[in-house]
């Protein structure tokens, strides 16, 4: 990248990026106070219910957060700094390829992780980008119809039995759902190996097919996938009890939730080989001349939960209110199942005991950013033959 | 026979009662003009024979078929009763050529494509549009527009035609040659016609029965000669006409044996045979039958000449006789009458009387056109 | 001036330069072409500086097409969307299939519209059919409704178990599963989507057959044409402008929706060309997804090219001239009853099913339980109660609701009054200039914001209002650029209604007035707007109810202090809380038939239009 | 003065040259008529003056002031140029009512409120509409549609009014009285006048100038009485007049020292003043010269009597002369000459010569109506 002064006096100021020391964070609440808003652009609701919250530790500055989910943070974000606008201060959204290897380098944003937190975030969730939170998608299947997992590798969703009977989200326009397909092609070797633990014999490719991974969805979508337009009726139609022949689901597993508030009865079957969990970050990140530079920093180190939260903290539902909000802070509103710290000081939401043991399955942001297109691509031809 | 024949129609629009009761019968083939003065419900009547319009009360008989009755509730539509109109507003359907507009019945009749255009062709001709068959309405002259509505018409060849001032557009040349074009269709198709017009000439010239009316009330029904010479009342007499008839106040007295009017300071001889007491009385004489003459005879008034407005053929003399205004009509183009010493004369023969409720009072025995030979 | 300076010897040359400037100096007196060249210009900034913008990011090389063309820079001119749109290896999935899917949906779903509306307003407008006012309100709520609304009510009931979870109403009651092709795919998508765009059929042809005189259709009865003959040979052409911009606006809005084919299409894997532009968009590979927005602008394009030929330049339309205008009901007779539980029964399942769905999705506690005591009118007058979620404040003091409310009621009115003038404006100069180049391309240019595809539409907006741009200051953020963008968005809506009323307006209505001494703005105060009034009263209402519901389109360029009511149904929709999306719609319903109602009732006591 | 000025105005509508090329000098304050068949270009040369349509090519010049030149550019739109208009198409607000299409320009001008109602009350009285105020014009008949065209202008009070038409769809009678008032109007206002009319009685009694068009070309303008008496060529001879005037091909020789006119077997007299050679003539008698006797004379036809019209005033006979249709008018109602035996006669003095190009041959000095005195 070229040096650009006018963007290394901005880094300089609001000391950022190389500039960034261990922060004196009397100074800098002093100072957002000063600044007296904050902008959030995010690519979820849940940022409304922060908003809220951050209004009850920082009543003086005010937030500005906007849900736009993520296609659309990405364009405005991008849109404004290139009309020389610069009015975001926090960007908040998914989307590895979009984020890291667009906005990034472009000085769309900066990266900042709060210094007290360097140590207790894996490299792997900080750099190049802080993840706020891991989600995952997951295998759903009925627990109610079966009391036992009904497969026990991926590859059983592709045999007849579950012909018409397997549905997912769509991954054209949703780009987290993109990042799961990415992981399993990612991990080709393993998808294979699968196959030949479980069917005891090679697997053969079919025309064209480059590896196990885009093997398996090859014939995924051949066996009449059906594939939905939202998630949350996907939880329903797989976790309604009473139903004789449900369907399987790869589904955002915060609908795990809706076992509780909706008496549903989904459940992953966490020993599926490879693995039944394919885990995605979720960044937040400073944005570029943010004009609230201050109170970004003091936006994302509450996003990311206070300095006393620990893995003995006690904290109890609901989570937004009490000692546990002021523990949690940011994190109170996600704080549930299907939506993890990468923090290794943070205990695990309810139910989510699984979580930490579970084989997860993820993409590493240069093997996004070298296939995502390329996958899409083979989805789209794939389904539209 | 009759073809047309209306029982007792009433027709309001809202509260305003355009026809109060109307009885009509109307032969077959013959060809039936009404007058009126604007609004007197022409148009409506009209209407109500094609269907276009509901009569609020009464019953419509065509050629002996019952199409509306609010009796029994039949209403044959107006597709379905066979008519040809002509719309005072022409109503050309203006998205279509002027071919289209005249032949749209024909090709909906599933008349062959040759008859089509023969038909096209000749109705064009007949209204001296011949050419003009690829404009649009909007492209042409008010005159124009209203032509090829009549072309519309002779394409068609209906057996009942009713039309509501058809040539009203049209300069005198032409509307004579339309008119004898119409009166030709109608003996050739022995057509039925309703006519309704504004034009004297053209009610007097055509009709085999003229109908006056007035607020929707049928005043006189008679052959246009009945209609000019013997009014059935004030009304008719002044509407019918042209320039209108001059009526005067005078007072029927005997004079010995013989029964005079008095008038002013003069009297006048009438005949003897009016069946009505003496007294006031109004009588009415056209312009054209008053004689002005340049010595002063027994039974002239002394006259002063208003205005001159030569019409052409005739020049129309506005004079004041004793105050009152007096209208003569005579055969010559004059643009001036310098002398001022005139005199008018009002033939005894020409004259004729209204009772106090403006009907006409009755000769005993009529006469009949005999004075009138040249 | 030149004249009285001018040397004798110059004769010939001065007239000559002098009749320049005076034709020049006529031309910008003559009011409709003074107004063309300002809206030219107003338009060029606003729709066609947007286009150019698509047209060149589909030819520059995307961040998104590093993984295609790693040695490129982004910014670089390239072929390459085109040719991986249409001729490349993908082309048949990204490209012609949805794109043939596309047409035949559409096709078949505007002719079904056109029937329906023009059906509807004929009855409605010129017979006896019993009830007409409130028919009138009705038939326009199914627009009213969200579309995902019908295609919702579609699943719930058609549901087979494809897609699982709990069994349709059809399976429930008949205990069969209906087959794949009536529960997804082409058929719903064909039906759902007439049921909700003939509104725009009936809106324009209604306000047009209102000014056709009934004596053009009297003519044809003498001529014996039956009634529906009547109808299809001097009603139905006259009304030509008024259905071909019902074509063109249903046609374009069918082929460009997105929500029902989502529904409705998925689960069988029915694509249509905009499923592949959201999920082109979706994946930020904009070049894909503009170029394939392109070709529904290009479709646009014909579609009106098309209609301007069938319109033409000679043929006339006026049907309100100023000699006897008659406006006569016609008498149904035995078939008015029928007709009326005919049109009853449609109406239940277009309105009253999709309502009732919507009305019980804000009561019920837990999704799935249709049982009383599962109800609760918590979510709209709080209270509370056991099971529902304490936490969603109810409608009553729910600012997050009412402000945002609010916020769609203004943006919805201003919009549809800026929009209502300048389409108004528009429709004048076409009409008036009719035949001319600027007629013809302003009717283009004031048509192509409808099919631009709303996100990148508000994004490059972002672009072109971020800075002062001569006299206009820097409008980004403001409640200002919300209305412009709307109002350019549903431009076509009144410019195209606004055309079609004003055709049916003879000239010489204007010029009586014109030689009175009447100015040009007086005239249309007094004369040309209340006649073409009722048309464009329902291109208004259009834009109203279009921008009621509008979120991807300014979703760019709110603050979170201008949230919108669909904004808020969006949240509730991500956070998955059924009962407040109900709650919401069923708000935006009541307001939008509101509102309709209040603008009939005055429109109805100024006796705007012809009748 | 002149107030209305056309020079050299053409007009096309696409590849139809509606006015080849025009000049019209209109003095103030006259009342002049355009005349001339339909589609003659009437309305057109309305529509430029007024503004309404832009002439190809020419200059229009108001009281004065030019307000159109195709040379320099001028055009002042029709709103600035302060004339009161009637369309032949009425051209009424469908929305507004009666009263509001009557005052609407008046209150536009903010004339104060007790002037438009007087105004109002004036105009509807004059058009006898009192108490239709509060209608749509789609509740009208026909005429009083019109009349609301005619009483906008009356109450509009121009100095330069343009009617096109105005009293078509009237009856006579009403007509008439119109006529009354559209002239007491133009004199009060001592406005200048141009209106259109398809009627000649019309044209020929309210005119100071008449002006018969033809194909958009001028074919003659001047006086009723020079209209009707020295037509200027065939075209307006059997355009003005009706009945038509007949025409006859003769031929002119000399009888000794008398020049006679050879037709058909006979020979009649013509005065020697005429300035033409010998040879075939065409030459014209209006309907009302000729004279029907019953016994054969020096000059006389044997006639044969065709058909009878009685036109209220007036009777016009057809007759067939020697396989020649002859239309003859008296100034009686007569429905039937009963005679077989009769023979007509052309007053010599009384027949106008044309050349072969269609020009009417002048006499050495004209005569003035002197012949004409009663
Ligand atoms: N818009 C138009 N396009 C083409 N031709 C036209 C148009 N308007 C008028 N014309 C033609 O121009 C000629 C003159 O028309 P104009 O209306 O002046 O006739 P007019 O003398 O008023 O006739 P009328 O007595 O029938 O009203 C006619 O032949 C007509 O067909
Ligand atoms: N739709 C209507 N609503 C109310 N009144 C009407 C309507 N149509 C006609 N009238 C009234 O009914 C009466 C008769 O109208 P009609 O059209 O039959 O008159 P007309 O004899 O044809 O007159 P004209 O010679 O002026 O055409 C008129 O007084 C008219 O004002
Ligand atoms: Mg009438
Ligand atoms: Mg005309």
């Amino acid at each position: 990248q070229k040096s650009d002064p006018k963007w290394d006096a901005w880094l300089q100021k609001s000391q950022l990026g190389p500039y960034q020391k261990n922060e004196n964070w009397d100074e800098v609440i002093a100072n957002a106070k000063k600044e007296g808003e904050v902008v959030v652009y995010s690519s979820t609701g849940t940022m409304l219910k922060v908003a809220e919250d951050f209004g009850k530790f920082y009543p003086d500055i005010k937030v500005k957060a906007y849900d736009l989910g993520s296609e659309k943070t990405i364009e405005k974000v991008v849109r404004e700094h290139q009309a020389g606008v610069y009015a975001a201060d926090v960007v908040y959204s998914g989307g590895t390829e979009q984020m890291v290897f667009d906005l990034l380098p472009n000085h769309r944003i900066v990266n900042y992780v709060p210094s007290y937190l360097t140590d207790k975030i894996p490299a792997a969730h900080r750099e190049p980008l802080l993840t706020h939170v891991i989600e995952a998608y997951g295998v759903f299947y009925n627990s109610e119809t079966y009391p036992q997992p009904p497969i026990k590798t991926l590859w059983e969703l592709t045999e007849p039995q579950w012909k018409g009977r397997f549905s997912m989200k769509s991954p054209a326009g949703s780009l987290t759902t993109l990042m799961m397909l990415a992981s399993i092609v990612e991990h080709s070797d393993e998808m294979q190996k699968a196959y030949e633990q479980h069917y005891g014999k090679k697997l053969e490719l079919s025309s064209g097919v480059e590896n196990a991974g885009y093997e398996f969805l090859h014939r995924l979508i051949g066996n009449d996938i059906v594939i939905s337009d939202n998630s949350s009726k996907i939880a329903t139609a797989v976790g309604l009890r009473g139903q004789a022949k449900p369907p399987m689901a790869f589904s955002v597993i915060h609908y795990l939730t809706k076992n509780q508030s909706d008496n549903y009865a989904n459940a992953v079957p966490y020993d599926l080989t490879p693995s039944a969990l394919f885990s995605y970050p979720t960044y937040v990140a400073v944005a570029g001349q943010a004009p609230h530079s201050n109170a970004a920093k003091l936006f994302v180190a509450f996003l990311m939960g206070s300095k006393d939260l620990n893995g003995s903290s006690e904290l109890k539902a609901p989570f937004r209110s009490g000692k546990s909000l002021e523990l949690l802070q940011g994190m109170a509103a996600f704080y549930q199942v299907g939506t993890f710290s990468p923090r290794t000081d943070v205990p695990p939401p309810p139910y989510s005991e699984m979580w930490p043991k579970a084989r997860k399955l993820t993409a590493s942001p240069e093997f996004v950013r070298d296939n995502i297109a390329k996958i899409s691509d083979f989805w789209m031809a794939e389904t539209s033959r | 026979m009759s073809e047309i024949t209306l029982r007792n129609i009433t027709k309001s629009y809202g509260s305003h009662l355009a026809l109060p009761s109307l009885d009509l019968d109307i032969p077959k083939g013959s060809f039936v003009t009404l007058l009126g003065p604007s609004g007197c419900g022409k148009t409506t009547t009209l209407r109500v024979i094609a269907g276009l319009e509901q009569a609020t009360t009464g019953e419509v008989v065509l050629g002996g078929k019952t199409v509306y009755s609010s009796g029994t509730g039949v209403f044959v539509p107006p597709e379905r009763r066979g008519l040809g109109f002509i719309f005072q507003s022409y109503a050309l359907w203006p998205n279509m050529k002027v071919d289209r507009n005249i032949t749209l019945a024909l090709s909906e009749a599933k008349q062959p494509k040759q008859v089509i255009e023969d038909r096209l062709t000749e109705a064009l001709a007949k209204v001296q549009l011949t050419g003009l068959a690829d404009r649009y309405p909007s492209e042409l002259s008010g005159g124009q527009q209203q032509r090829v509505a009549v072309a519309r018409l002779i394409a068609a060849r209906n057996s009942i035609l009713l039309m509501d001032e058809p040539l009203s557009n049209l300069d005198a040349k032409l509307r004579t040659e339309m008119r004898t074009e119409l009166k030709r269709m109608h003996r050739e198709l022995q057509a039925t016609t309703v006519y309704v017009t504004h034009d004297q000439v053209e009610a007097l010239t055509m009709s085999d029965i003229v109908v006056v009316m007035k607020d929707g009330v049928i005043q006189q029904q008679g052959s246009p000669y009945e209609i000019y010479h013997n009014p059935a009342n004030l009304f008719v007499a002044e509407f019918i006409g042209d320039p209108r008839i001059n009526l005067f106040e005078g007072i029927l007295s005997m004079n010995g044996s013989d029964r005079i009017l008095r008038f002013e300071d003069s009297t006048i001889p009438v005949p003897a045979r009016l069946q009505c007491g003496d007294g006031p009385v109004t009588f009415a004489i056209r312009p054209e039958n008053i004689t002005i003459v340049e010595r002063q005879g027994p039974f002239s008034l002394p006259a002063e000449v208003d205005i001159v407005q030569p019409t052409g053929s005739q020049t129309i003399i506005s004079l004041s006789v004793k105050g009152q205004r007096v209208t003569v009509l005579i055969p010559r183009f004059e643009t001036s009458l310098s002398r001022k010493n005139i005199w008018i004369e009002f033939p005894a023969d020409q004259l004729t009387f209204f009772d106090k409720a403006g009907n006409r009072v009755p000769l005993q025995q009529p006469v009949l056109g005999a004075s009138h030979a040249a | 001036m030149t004249s009285s300076a001018a040397p004798v010897q110059t004769p010939s040359r001065v007239p000559s330069v002098r009749a320049v400037v005076g034709h020049l100096w006529h031309s910008f007196t003559q009011p409709e072409r003074l107004l063309g060249i300002l809206l030219a210009i107003v338009l060029a900034g606003l729709v066609l500086v947007p286009l150019f913008e698509l047209i060149r990011e589909t030819l520059t090389v995307q961040p998104y097409d590093r993984a295609y063309l790693p040695k490129a820079q982004p910014g670089e001119f390239t072929w390459f969307h085109y040719e991986r749109v249409f001729a490349g290896r993908l082309s048949w999935a990204i490209f012609y299939k949805p794109f043939f899917n596309s047409l035949i949906t559409a096709f078949t779903a505007t002719i079904i519209c056109l029937a329906f509306g023009a059906g509807f307003a004929w009855l409605i407008v010129r017979t006896n059919i019993p009830f007409r006012n409130f028919l009138h309100t009705l038939v326009m709520i199914p627009y009213m409704l969200p579309s995902w609304v019908m295609a919702l009510a579609w699943i719930t009931f058609f549901k087979n178990d494809r897609i699982g979870g709990a069994s349709g109403a059809f399976a429930y009651f008949f205990g069969v599963q209906p087959p794949d092709w009536i529960a997804y795919g082409p058929i719903p998508i064909i039906i759902c989507l007439s049921l909700h765009y003939y509104v725009y059929a009936y809106l324009s042809v209604s306000s047009s057959i209102t000014s056709v005189d009934s004596q053009l259709e009297e003519a044809g009865a003498m001529a014996g044409l039956s009634r529906l003959k009547q109808f299809l040979w001097i009603t139905a052409p006259l009304l030509l402008p008024a259905i071909g911009s019902a074509v063109v606006m249903t046609f374009i809005r069918v082929v460009g929706s997105f929500g029902t084919p989502a529904v409705l299409g998925m689960p069988v894997r029915y694509y249509v060309l905009p499923t592949q532009i959201y999920a082109a968009m979706g994946t930020r590979n904009a070049g894909d997804g503009f170029l394939l927005a392109l070709v529904l602008v290009v479709l646009a394009c014909l579609f009106i090219f098309i209609n301007q030929r069938l319109i033409g330049v000679r043929k006339s339309f006026v049907t309100l001239s100023g000699k006897g205008f008659r406006s006569k009901e016609i008498d149904l007779g035995a078939w008015r009853w029928p007709l009326f539980i005919l049109i009853m029964l449609l109406m239940t399942a277009a309105v009253a099913f999709p309502l009732v769905l919507l009305v019980l999705q804000s009561l019920i506690k837990t999704a799935g339980n249709y049982s009383l005591g599962n109800l609760t009118l918590h979510y709209w007058i709080g209270g509370g109660g056991e099971g529902v979620d304490q936490l969603q404040a109810a409608l009553v003091d729910n600012g997050n609701i009412i402000d945002a409310t609010w916020n769609s009621l203004k943006l919805a009115f201003l919009t549809a009054m800026t929009t209502g003038i300048f389409g108004f404006l528009i429709g004048y100069v076409v009409v008036r200039t009719r035949g001319s180049l600027t007629s013809r391309t302003l009717e283009m240019v004031a048509f192509l914001p409808y099919i631009f595809p709303a996100l990148a539409f508000g994004a490059i907006y972002i672009g072109m209002f971020a800075r002062p741009f001569g006299p206009i200051p820097a409008l980004y953020g403001t409640f200002a650029l919300l209305v412009l963008i709307c109002s350019v968005k549903t431009l076509p809506f009144t410019s195209r209604t606004g055309i079609a009323a004003l055709l049916q307006i003879d000239k010489s209505l204007e010029e009586a007035a014109r030689v009175q001494g009447i100015g040009w703005f007086r005239r249309m105060i007094r004369i040309i707007v209340p006649i073409a009034a009722g048309g464009l009263l329902s291109g208004m209402l259009l834009s109203f109810i279009s921008i009621m519901r509008e979120l991807s389109l300014i979703i760019l360029l709110v603050t979170p202090s201008t949230n919108v009511l669909a904004g808020v149904i969006y949240n509730y929709q991500n956070q998955d809380m059924p009962q407040l999306v109900g709650v919401a719609t069923v708000l935006l319903v009541a307001i939008v038939i509101a509102v309709n109602l209040v603008v009939r009732a005055v429109s109805t006591k100024t006796r705007v239009g012809a009748v």
